[in-house]
């Protein structure tokens, strides 16, 4: 195996990994090529990268997931490599084997591992045969509703139904009784392939009050495999995570130990290198058991490099390029505590409906331990097209209470308007005492979740809210001075009666 | 002098603007400072207490974050009021109830005929957006009289889906 | 000593660092009181804060240095605790004592401390006695011209004017030949009237290319000191930092631990309690001079934030309330590297005059090892009466070189418009060898900057700037549609011709 | 079709803008596209090539970010540039060098008189802005014709200090 230089990287995906990618890149002194669909020309991925190339229509059926569009923009600019992010192209094996057919490198692993992981249930039985424990399930993928009937008679419910082809909580119903299973399977089915263009679903036994929990891998193309310690990804709204911390309170070092030689193991099984993510089930006696291994980065990827100090965009590059991993496992270690909220364009008190618009503010939560990465700025539109995560805020602290408190002034400091978001949310999660405790499990938010359990405003709050929409409403209506608010910076001023001895003394 | 009644979070507030600009809010005493900070971003001072409201006019209301809330205010003056109240006592009471798109999607699946008698909670209509399925239940019982859209329609936000009964 | 309860802080400063202070208290629990003068209404500091109350007028004479005001605001608001920030009153031993006289806690170290330093000839004298390393100099602060003649004839030129009551550049000149030193010294004087209200100045060697790293210092009320290891600032312009790093390329262990005790001898000849930093000026040969204490936080503390993971002003409030340290000095671990560029409202090309107006666009730098902070937001008026520093840009690396690649890409994406700023100034800086090299002392901007050196847009950037001024002329003088431009989030659309070849496959 | 006339850094860009809106850039071949992003952000692809650009009006002129430095940008029509041509070949030629305030400052001293002959790089005036004291030096040589402030002044950014000649 040589070494090549990656001089400039095209990174076929949208929104905050796109940029994140970038920023690593130019971090690097490697030039970045952007590719966008029609509704995306004035995102901020397309901004940021040096050349950008339109590949389609809105739909990423006909944009992203345009493989020959793609390859077609990275032929064009010269790209000698292609970073897949997440979502959309990057866990399609027939994606990597065509990038490196044309001559490019594939930032990821090699096709054969993702195809290996990338069908479920023949993912289960390779990481067996290394020793690697798995959730008893059908060991195929079923065909008809007759062989989930009697996979669930065999086993007993709650049944999962899980796409094979895909992760990330798309295509995937739980069933708790026998008369759901008919409609929660078409569904998972019709979600599936619209997802991953492979309607095919298997069962598992659903385990009771699971964490999920999840090892991040980096292996060079030399063998040298590593793990960067835990994530613990148990708070989710259907099936899809919403906040992830490292460490988790249930993994002590030597249970850390144990679980992350095993995801060394179930990573060698499928030849890995580059960096990927072998997610558990972990149950109430912290036995844990192979879910399945992400071969690609993670949405949550930023809580690990808080923790261990390593850039994994940067470690991804150098791995493409042919490099050794610098580090053996010894040298891997952990600082402080870290957490990750993904804030979404969704309705939490209407079951977490997408909500759309154009965001017309938009301020940042900075300082102290705080990091935000986003793919969306003021002024931009979010659309029906894409996932409705807009940003994920990162918070670091030297504990868990400091990062947890942290994260709670991080989210009430940031201020988004023009579509709906899940912040409410975060807040109460992060307030509520079986969080703090650490005793929860995968069914957090529908054990202890209503909307009515949101912050509310106190009436200070409120009477400042309705000054200053009647105060517009006068603006407008009287059509006094409109420029005022237009050019957005002479502030205006109104004033109540002053009670003086209510003010300073000066 | 102008009056304003505002609608937030189910509480009215009457503020009241004269000519000069002063503002006083009914049954609150005390000083309210209110600065345009730019672009959506006030600062109210109530007495001393600090408050950023974040705040943009949206069609006829105003949108509103409140603790990190969007939240949809109405503002109304007078007038519009009586107008409303003199509406609301000449129409005639009609027990229909219409399903609207929540957000613009594409039509999956109707999951019901016109004549179907329907429960609260029912299923009627699946919409994919942003990748995902989202299910519109009915919120009470009743009898399907319309169906607007079919399997692979494209409706915007607010679109009339279905009409009950 | 016993332990009291802090609930309520009044923060008797503005900008960047009363915001820093700010999120702290929030992430504790601890409610907060702003200050404001007249122009400082709209100012993120007011609008973060719990409460906000005026203190007077825009000149700080008028305002933040009134004690009387701020007393007032803290006894109205129930504050029981003053956080002084750094400048204005911070120094001032009088303001300790009122605080105290008061009944409330002063967060910071006692006032006999501060009058000890603050006198920077006595200063000189009292560590001298603990065996701490100062640089020649007149013993006492001097009188008139004369006296100011006869040590620059004894000593030799050049030679530096200090304030004796201040630091931070103010009031600081050199002088290098006999017929400079009486408008050196007239100017000298009358700026230190002006930023200390004492007008008296000393005289020392000015050492030859000489670094200056300070080292941090915690201590508690307890007689526990510590410090957190060293700061590099030789990287000024006109006396004043501009860029601060941690650890200093000439620091290793060894010499770390050395002059690590000496700064905690340096502090406990004092009774220093709180955090305070430790000033040093070394030569070539690295020898270290104690320059002196700076007995308060510090501008540049964030970067020891990130390399030892401690909140310094969370230390800082916990020190108030009587807890003891909970490290000592082995317990102190560094990671990595981090940089600190200022960035301030002047004219790199033009001598660095201060720039003012109103800032109508702010984008931020984020994502991977980028913390920003700042006490300034889109739509806010940067005025003549206050410091030109708006904003803190702090990056993390792993290595010095990620530390310094990450801030030159955090540098270009930052976007402010309205004022004049040295963000071309800090990457030149970044780029230039001498500074990759770590071969630089504070003469580093004297010796290598002219404005001819900042970097140049190439023709692709000219062309693109000036195609949208003529758009945005031609939209005005043609009155097309002005409100798209104001209601700020239509996008509009101008094309060229297309050139089709030039153009993705789609 | 309009024609606009573009001073950037000493350079000049010479673009025409079709009625329709079509936009060329005289000896520039290939395409180019602009787009409002929102605020003062523009994008503007040149072939692939993408360019932010951060630009706002301010008085005649544009402020640009260039490589993060705040440029002015003057645009100009062909009538304007007529009509200056015009101006300066009637005006009468004059050596007087005016000395503004570079921005708003106290006048801390005055280090010259009325008469004084004054070297280049000489300082004329010392003023205070952001608690420094800052030295305005002349560019030139010439002679002190007129003072316009004096000592505990406060002035304007752009006024007129003095007169030299």
């Amino acid at each position: 195996m040589k070494t090549r230089t990656i001089k400039k990287v095209l990174i076929a995906n949208r929104g905050e990994i796109a940029v994140r990618i970038i920023r690593s890149c130019k971090e690097m002194g490697i030039k970045t090529v952007a590719v966008y669909s029609d509704v995306d020309r004035t995102m901020p991925h397309v901004l940021m990268a040096d050349e950008a190339y339109p590949i389609g229509l809105a739909p990423s059926r006909e944009s992203y997931l345009v493989i020959d569009n793609i390859i077609g923009a990275a032929k064009q600019s010269g790209a000698d490599a292609i970073h897949p992010g997440y979502g959309f192209l990057s866990e399609r094996a027939e994606f990597a084997e065509r990038v490196i057919k044309e001559g490019l490198i594939f930032i990821g692993p090699l096709p054969e591992s993702i195809r290996a992981m990338g069908d479920k249930t023949a993912a289960r039985k390779l990481v067996s045969k290394a020793n690697v424990p798995t959730v008893p399930g059908t060991p195929d993928a079923i065909g008809s509703e007759d062989e989930a009937k009697a996979f669930c008679k065999s086993a007993g419910f709650p049944v999962l139904i899980k796409a094979a082809a895909g992760g990330g909580g798309k295509g995937m119903r739980v069933v708790h009784k026998m008369d759901e299973l008919s409609s929660a399977f078409q569904g998972a089915k019709s979600e599936a392939e619209n997802a991953f263009g492979d309607s095919r679903v298997y069962l598992e036994k659903y385990l009771e009050q699971p964490r999920h929990i999840e090892f991040q891998i980096l292996a060079d193309q030399y063998g040298n495999t590593i793990h960067l310690g835990e994530r613990e990804c148990s708070i989710q709204r259907r099936h899809q995570k919403l906040i992830e911390e490292t460490p988790s309170v249930i993994v002590d070092d030597a249970l850390r130990a144990k679980m992350g030689e095993t995801a060394v193991n179930a990573a060698k099984a499928c030849g890995y290198h580059n960096a990927g993510t072998i997610e558990f089930l972990v149950d109430k006696n912290r036995n844990f058991y192979f879910l399945e291994m992400n071969t690609r980065l993670q949405v949550e990827h930023p809580i690990t490099e808080l923790r261990t100090g390593i850039d994994l965009v940067a470690a991804q590059l150098r791995i493409a390029m042919g490099e050794k991993l610098p580090w053996s496992q010894k040298d891997i270690t952990f600082r402080g505590h870290a957490i990750e909220c993904r804030i979404c364009a969704e309705d939490p008190e209407n079951n977490y409906l997408p909500s759309t618009g154009v965001i017309s503010h938009l301020r940042p939560a900075l300082g102290v331990g705080v990091r935000e990465d986003r793919g969306i700025e003021q002024g931009g539109e979010v659309s029906v097209y894409y996932d409705p995560m807009l940003s994920k805020l990162i918070c670091w602290g030297a504990t868990r209470i400091e990062a947890i408190e942290r994260m709670k002034r991080a989210l009430r400091e940031y201020q988004l308007l023009g579509v709906k978001t899940n912040i409410p949310l975060h807040l109460f999660v992060l307030e509520h005492p079986n969080f703090l405790s650490g005793e929860f499990d995968t069914h957090f938010l529908q054990n202890h979740f209503t909307p009515e359990k949101l912050p509310h405003a106190i009436e200070t709050e409120q009477i400042a809210a309705a000054v200053v929409c009647a105060m517009k409403h006068h603006t407008n209506s009287a059509n006094r001075s409109p420029s005022s608010e237009a050019n957005g910076y002479t502030p205006s001023k109104w004033k109540a009666q002053r009670t003086d001895n209510m003010r300073g003394d000066t | 002098m102008s009056r304003y009644i505002v609608n937030l979070e189910g509480k009215e507030f009457i503020i009241d603007i004269s000519l000069d600009g002063v503002l006083s809010v009914l049954g609150h005493e005390g000083a309210i400072d209110v600065r345009h900070v730019g672009g959506d971003a006030y600062s109210v001072l109530t007495g001393n207490v600090s408050t950023q409201i974040i705040a943009r006019r949206a069609g006829g209301k105003y949108q509103v974050l409140l603790k990190n809330n969007q939240v949809e205010v109405q503002v109304e003056t007078e007038r519009d009021r009586l107008l409303e109240l003199y509406a609301t006592a000449s129409g005639s009471a009609h027990h229909r109830y219409e399903i609207h798109a929540p957000m613009p999607a594409l039509v999956v699946r109707v999951e019901v005929n016109v004549g179907d008698e329907v429960k609260g909670g029912q299923g009627l209509i699946v919409l994919e957006a942003m990748k995902m399925e989202n299910e519109i239940k009915s919120h009470q019982a009743g009898k399907v009289k319309e169906i607007y859209v079919a399997k692979g329609k494209a409706v915007e936000k607010g679109e009339l889906l279905m009409l009950l009964e």
